[in-house]
Parts: structure tokens; C-alpha cells; sequence
């Protein structure tokens, strides 16, 4: 099974601008399927980003998040060759996690 | 039977056997400058290459929601995915690449195509599938997921090359040609629209907030992610869904009017470059 | 006479009305015969109407609820829509020549 | 810390489940030492639940921050006047305001209006770009906290497809 989730981090400058997206459905419980019933909400809760074995970034997340969400921040500090570690759970339990280097 | 009579009038044509029938020839060339022009007079300030980015070339709102989606589009999924299949063998040991030319690397702009030794029009869809069963594997569903995931990468390997479309000197060539032409024009379904209705005439205009895309490149952005559909559709996907919009009942993908109709529009482009894999509202 | 016409109006009336009522299986296995000919003939010419689909769908759900009226109905529906499809593609069959962009 | 954090049954169960998983969460890290640090680093415990299901744009920012809003020229919102489609709209928010720690975002006619909500360390900057889903037209409300005020930007975004499916 091919990861969940693909980073771009790009450091530029004193700064390291962070891209990520995540293959998830992100059911808001309120679309029907075929069959007319509702579909159970299945979102992510929460992503944290780290760099250097600290948190740069989290985010929290309702089911009005788009599916296969998206997520752009920028933090102070990065090297091109630094690690970013990312992970989520969401609010069945499952997670994903995944480290990239820092381009 | 139409495709006879089709096959019958383009003989004539070729042999030049009926040169007063001017109206009812097939012309391809003269069509492809009358389409290509009909585009740019109606839409003077849209750069020719820009046709193949649908919708987002004719409207600014659209396009700048358009590029923060093409930041990190999700179509990315498919084409990693593509990737990967593509590298995979097959239980034979064979991969995609043995049934294409250049490892099917950057061919997409030459799909699809006339083959003289069947007689019919070869979609790459179609190609990927028939890969597939030569080599002792089930075909995929036409309309998304894995095949979507491989016309995505074979699409993104071909980013910027340009539509070279050929008729080959043979009636049924034409034959096919004028077939597809002839279900592009053609009304349909409950609410008597044209694939032309849409996408010819009414370009350009919006239902609700969508924009309707122009006809000619509206291929070379294939396959797509859509919202509206919250994944991957490939063309044939998208005829199929067009047809259903019109209260027409579809066609099987890859019929022989959708692989036709797919050969038309692909003329039409030609010269255009290949943008797929794309993002749509 | 013009009494004699108004009268024979109404029986016909009550009659058609008596004879609605009391629509049996039979009269769906024709109505539906004649609504399923002419969708296979749309069919063949690779243009079938999703409403033609659902007309039909809904007066075979009628049909096998025992209500035989809604089914005669619907298959009616069904038939005159298969028609308008089949008589579409006939007509685009030429006409769609003079949509060519030239 | 600018969000409360809730404890309730759902995210007992949230806990149970992430052991059985064995990956992420705190639960599960503590009992296998080993993982990799990334590996236990999201924890659904950190949800908000409270404000995330509230259905009133005043109740999810009182849930969330505790404190009422000020309208702020220094909170940058960038929107479309019109969504192409409501199931995945582009929006952004920025900020030059002095030590932001949060940055939240609301979707007024939404089921449940908070959409998002970025906890921001120091060094990280006050930008965040992501795509919503928006049920209908309707007014956007970005928040950002800084030095411990709540400060808000707000956009109507028209919406004629909607998010909801169907």
C-alpha cells in the first residue's frame, strides 16, 4: 500500500515552506450514498508536522475539510537534507505517517 | 450499416470520383482550420495553447482557484500510482511499456490513431487494456481508478508534446473520422443537446459556476481529477457522463462512436500540447 | 342528434373510466410489449433515453404491485418516449451536418 | 495552550484504538518505546471536539478560544468571490501580527461552522493555505490569535455547487 501522504518541503532563505497532501476521504457524514444512506463521518483529527524532533505544526481538522486534503504552512529554520516528519489520525484511529526530506 | 454507406462515400471521395459533392466530402484539414478558427474569433484574447486548460482559460476567478489546486493537485496520486504500475511486470514477465513504442514514454499525443490492420480506432485506453490481455491479464474498468492511474502517467510523461493526430490515406479511416464527427454534432438524449451544444456553441458560458470548456483541446487534459466527482475519470469516463447529463442512456466505454468521436476531437487538436493529467471543478 | 352525441359521450366516458379501472395484466403485457419493442429499436440505433429506462422500470415495480393502471400507465410513457428517441436519431441522422462548424 | 483540550468516551475509544493499531498516539507510544518518534507524534486526544461540533459560528469560536473575536485589517483572508465548487475550495490565511499561536478557520453556514484550526509554534509563520468544503454561500471567518487576542477577517465566498454531495 503506497503511503497516505506526499510532502514538499523547500527550504529557502531562513525559511522552509512546507506542502502536504493527504489521499483521505474525509466524509463529512452528511452525503448519502447510492443506496440513499448516509455515510458515517470518517475525517482525519489531527496532522503534526516536526522538524528536528519538534512540533513546526499541527493541524486540526473538522469534517469540512476537503477530501484528500491539502495543507501549506512555513517555518523558520530547515536545511535542504533535514528530515520532516508528518503523521495523522483520524477519528476512526487509523494514521499514517511519513518523513521527507527538506529540498 | 451507416458505417457502409460512411465507408462507401469516402471511397468515392478518395478516388475523386465525386468532386461536385463538395458539402458532403470528407475534408479533414479544411475542418480542422474551420474549428481552430471559429475558437480563436470567439475567443480573440485566449492564447491557442491555453485552449487545452479548459474552463480556467477563459475566466479569472476560476483560474486562480485553479492554480492553488495545481499546486499540489491531487491528481499527484494517480500519477505515482501510474508509475508504479507501469514499472511492475506482468505475471509473464512483460510490462506496459513492451506493448508501446519508446517504453510508452511520452506517446500519449499520438493516441489515438487509425490501424489500418484492424480498421478501427485504437484509444490509448483501449491500448492499455488490450496490453493487458495479450499478456494474459484481466482488463481494467475503463472509466477510472487504474486506468485512470496509467493514462495519468503515461499523460504526465507526454506534458507539452503536441497532438499529432493522423489520417491515414483510407476510406475507413475516414469512415471513422466522419463517424465521430458526425455523434459530436449529433443530438441526443432527452434534452436534445449536441456534444457541439456544450462545448461549440455554448463555450465558454456558465451552468451555475462552472464554465463551459471549449471543444477544441478539451481532451488534451485527460485524464482528470474532478471535484464534482472527488476522484479520477478518464475520457471515457467523461463521454459517458456527458451523455447521462443529457438524459441519454451511455454507450459501453470504448463503443465504436466514443472511440470515434475521441479520434474527431483529437484531430481537432492537433498542433495543441498534451496538459494531462488535469484538475476540474 | 346533438343530445344523442353528448349522451354517447358519456357512456364512452363512463366506459373508458370503467375499462381504466379495471386495467388487468394483460393490457400491461401489451403496453409493455409495445414500450420494450420500441426501446430495443432506440437500442439499435445507440440512442436510448434514461427517462425511457426509468418509465419502464417504474411500470414493472407498478405491475408487480398489482396496481395495473400506474403500470399501463408508465408503459405508455415508456413507449412515447422510446418513440421521440427513435424519431431524434432518425432526423440527426442528416441534420447533424448543418451544425458543422464550416 | 490556545485550544482546550477535551476529554470524553469518544476519545477513549480514539485511544483503544490507536493501541490495537499499534501506531500513533500517546497510548500506544508509551508502550512501544521503540517507534520512531514520528510515529506517535498526532494524537486524536489533541481534537477539540467540543468546538468542532458546534453549529453556530459565536459557539465554535467561544469552544475554541474562550474569548469573543475583534475585526482586524491585520488578518489577510484570501477567498474566491465565487467557489468553482463548494466540495474543495482554496483558502488562505496570513497575518503580520506580532506572535501568532493560532490560526482558525470558519465556515458560518457549514453543519458545523469551525472547519480548521493550525496550532502554530514559535518560528512557524502566520500563513496557512488549505482547501474546505462549503455546504452553500456563505460568509468565511478566519481567525488568528496573537499575544493571547483573538483577531478575525471575514468574506462571503458564493457557492451554487454545493460541498454536500448529492
Amino acid at each position: 500500500m503506497a503511503n497516505s501522504i506526499r510532502v514538499r518541503a523547500v527550504a529557502s532563505g531562513d525559511h522552509t515552506e512546507v506542502q502536504a497532501l493527504v489521499q483521505h476521504p474525509m466524509d463529512s457524514g452528511f452525503v448519502k450514498d447510492a443506496q440513499g444512506n448516509l455515510i458515517p463521518p470518517h475525517h482525519i483529527e489531527v496532522v503534526d508536522f516536526q522538524h528536528a524532533g519538534k512540533t513546526v505544526f499541527t493541524a486540526l481538522w473538522g469534517p469540512a475539510v476537503a477530501k484528500d486534503p491539502y495543507i501549506k504552512f512555513s517555518f523558520k529554520g530547515g536545511q535542504k537534507g533535514d528530515d520532516i516528519a508528518v503523521s495523522w489520525v483520524d477519528n476512526k484511529g487509523e494514521s499514517d505517517s511519513l518523513t521527507a526530506k527538506i529540498m | 450499416m451507416l458505417r457502409v454507406i460512411a465507408v462507401l462515400i469516402a471511397a468515392l471521395w478518395v478516388a475523386g470520383a465525386c468532386p461536385a459533392a463538395a458539402a458532403d466530402t470528407i475534408n479533414p484539414d479544411a475542418d480542422f482550420k474551420a474549428f481552430r478558427d471559429y475558437f480563436t474569433k470567439k475567443f480573440p484574447k485566449v492564447p491557442l495553447n491555453d485552449f487545452v486548460n479548459g474552463p480556467y482559460s477563459m475566466d479569472a476567478g476560476l483560474r486562480k482557484q485553479w492554480e492553488a489546486i495545481e499546486d499540489f493537485p491531487p491528481y499527484d496520486f494517480a500519477v505515482d500510482r501510474g508509475k508504479e504500475m507501469f514499472g511492475t511486470p506482468f505475471k509473464n514477465g512483460k510490462t506496459y511499456g513492451d506493448c508501446f513504442a519508446n517504453k510508452g514514454i511520452g506517446v500519449r499525443q499520438n493516441y489515438p490513431y487509425f490501424d489500418e490492420k484492424s480498421g478501427e480506432v485504437i484509444t490509448l485506453e483501449l491500448a492499455l487494456n488490450r496490453c493487458r490481455e495479450a499478456n494474459g491479464e484481466p482488463p481494467f474498468s475503463y472509466v477510472k481508478d487504474e486506468m485512470a492511474s496509467l493514462t495519468a502517467y503515461m499523460a504526465f510523461t507526454s506534458r507539452g508534446k503536441l497532438f499529432d493526430i493522423k489520417i491515414p490515406n483510407d476510406p475507413r479511416a475516414l469512415a471513422a473520422y466522419q463517424n465521430g464527427e458526425k455523434y459530436f454534432y449529433s443530438r441526443r438524449g432527452q434534452l436534445n443537446f449536441s456534444c457541439a451544444s456544450c462545448h461549440v456553441q455554448s463555450a465558454g458560458q456558465h451552468i451555475r459556476t462552472e464554465v463551459l470548456a471549449p471543444a477544441l483541446g478539451i481532451l488534451a487534459a485527460m485524464p482528470i481529477y474532478r471535484s464534482e466527482w472527488g476522484s479520477m475519470g478518464t475520457i471515457s469516463r467523461r463521454f459517458v457522463t456527458c451523455n447521462s447529463q443529457v438524459r441519454g442512456v451511455p454507450l459501453e466505454p470504448q463503443d465504436e462512436n466514443y472511440r470515434d468521436v475521441e479520434y474527431y476531437l483529437s484531430y481537432m487538436a492537433n498542433g495543441l500540447p498534451i496538459s494531462g493529467p488535469g484538475a476540474r471543478p | 342528434m346533438r343530445t344523442i352525441f353528448a349522451m354517447t359521450g358519456l357512456v364512452m366516458l363512463a366506459a373508458a373510466s370503467a375499462a381504466q379501472a379495471a386495467s388487468t395484466q394483460a393490457d400491461f403485457d401489451a403496453a409493455m410489449a409495445a414500450a420494450t419493442a420500441a426501446d430495443k429499436e432506440a437500442a439499435m440505433l445507440k440512442n436510448r433515453w434514461t427517462p425511457t429506462e426509468q418509465a419502464l422500470a417504474a411500470a414493472k415495480k407498478a405491475a408487480a404491485a398489482g396496481d395495473f393502471d400506474t403500470a399501463v400507465k408508465d408503459a405508455q410513457h415508456a413507449e412515447a418516449l422510446a418513440k421521440a428517441s427513435i424519431a431524434q436519431a432518425k432526423e440527426q441522422d442528416t441534420a447533424w451536418k448543418a451544425a458543422v462548424i464550416h | 495552550m490556545p485550544l482546550k483540550i477535551t476529554t470524553n468516551s469518544r476519545h477513549d475509544r480514539t485511544r483503544r484504538l490507536l493501541l490495537k493499531s499499534a501506531l500513533g498516539g500517546l497510548v500506544a507510544a508509551l508502550a512501544l518505546p521503540w517507534l520512531p518518534k514520528w510515529a506517535r507524534a498526532a494524537d486524536g486526544a489533541l481534537w477539540p471536539k467540543d468546538a468542532f461540533t458546534q453549529k453556530t459560528e459565536a459557539g465554535a469560536i467561544k469552544a475554541l478560544y474562550g474569548k469573543e473575536a475583534t475585526a482586524s485589517d491585520q488578518v489577510k483572508l484570501d477567498a474566491p468571490e465565487i467557489a468553482e465548487n463548494g466540495a474543495v475550495v482554496p483558502i488562505a490565511v496570513s497575518s503580520a501580527l506580532p506572535n501568532v499561536t493560532s490560526i482558525s478557520i470558519l465556515v458560518s453556514e457549514n453543519p458545523f461552522p469551525l472547519a480548521a484550526s493550525y496550532k502554530l509554534p514559535p518560528g512557524t509563520t502566520a500563513m496557512v493555505a488549505n482547501r474546505l468544503k462549503m455546504a452553500k454561500t456563505s460568509k468565511v471567518v478566519a481567525l488568528v490569535e496573537s499575544d493571547g487576542k483573538i483577531f478575525s477577517a471575514t468574506k462571503e465566498v458564493k457557492v451554487t455547487v454545493g460541498g454536500c454531495g448529492g
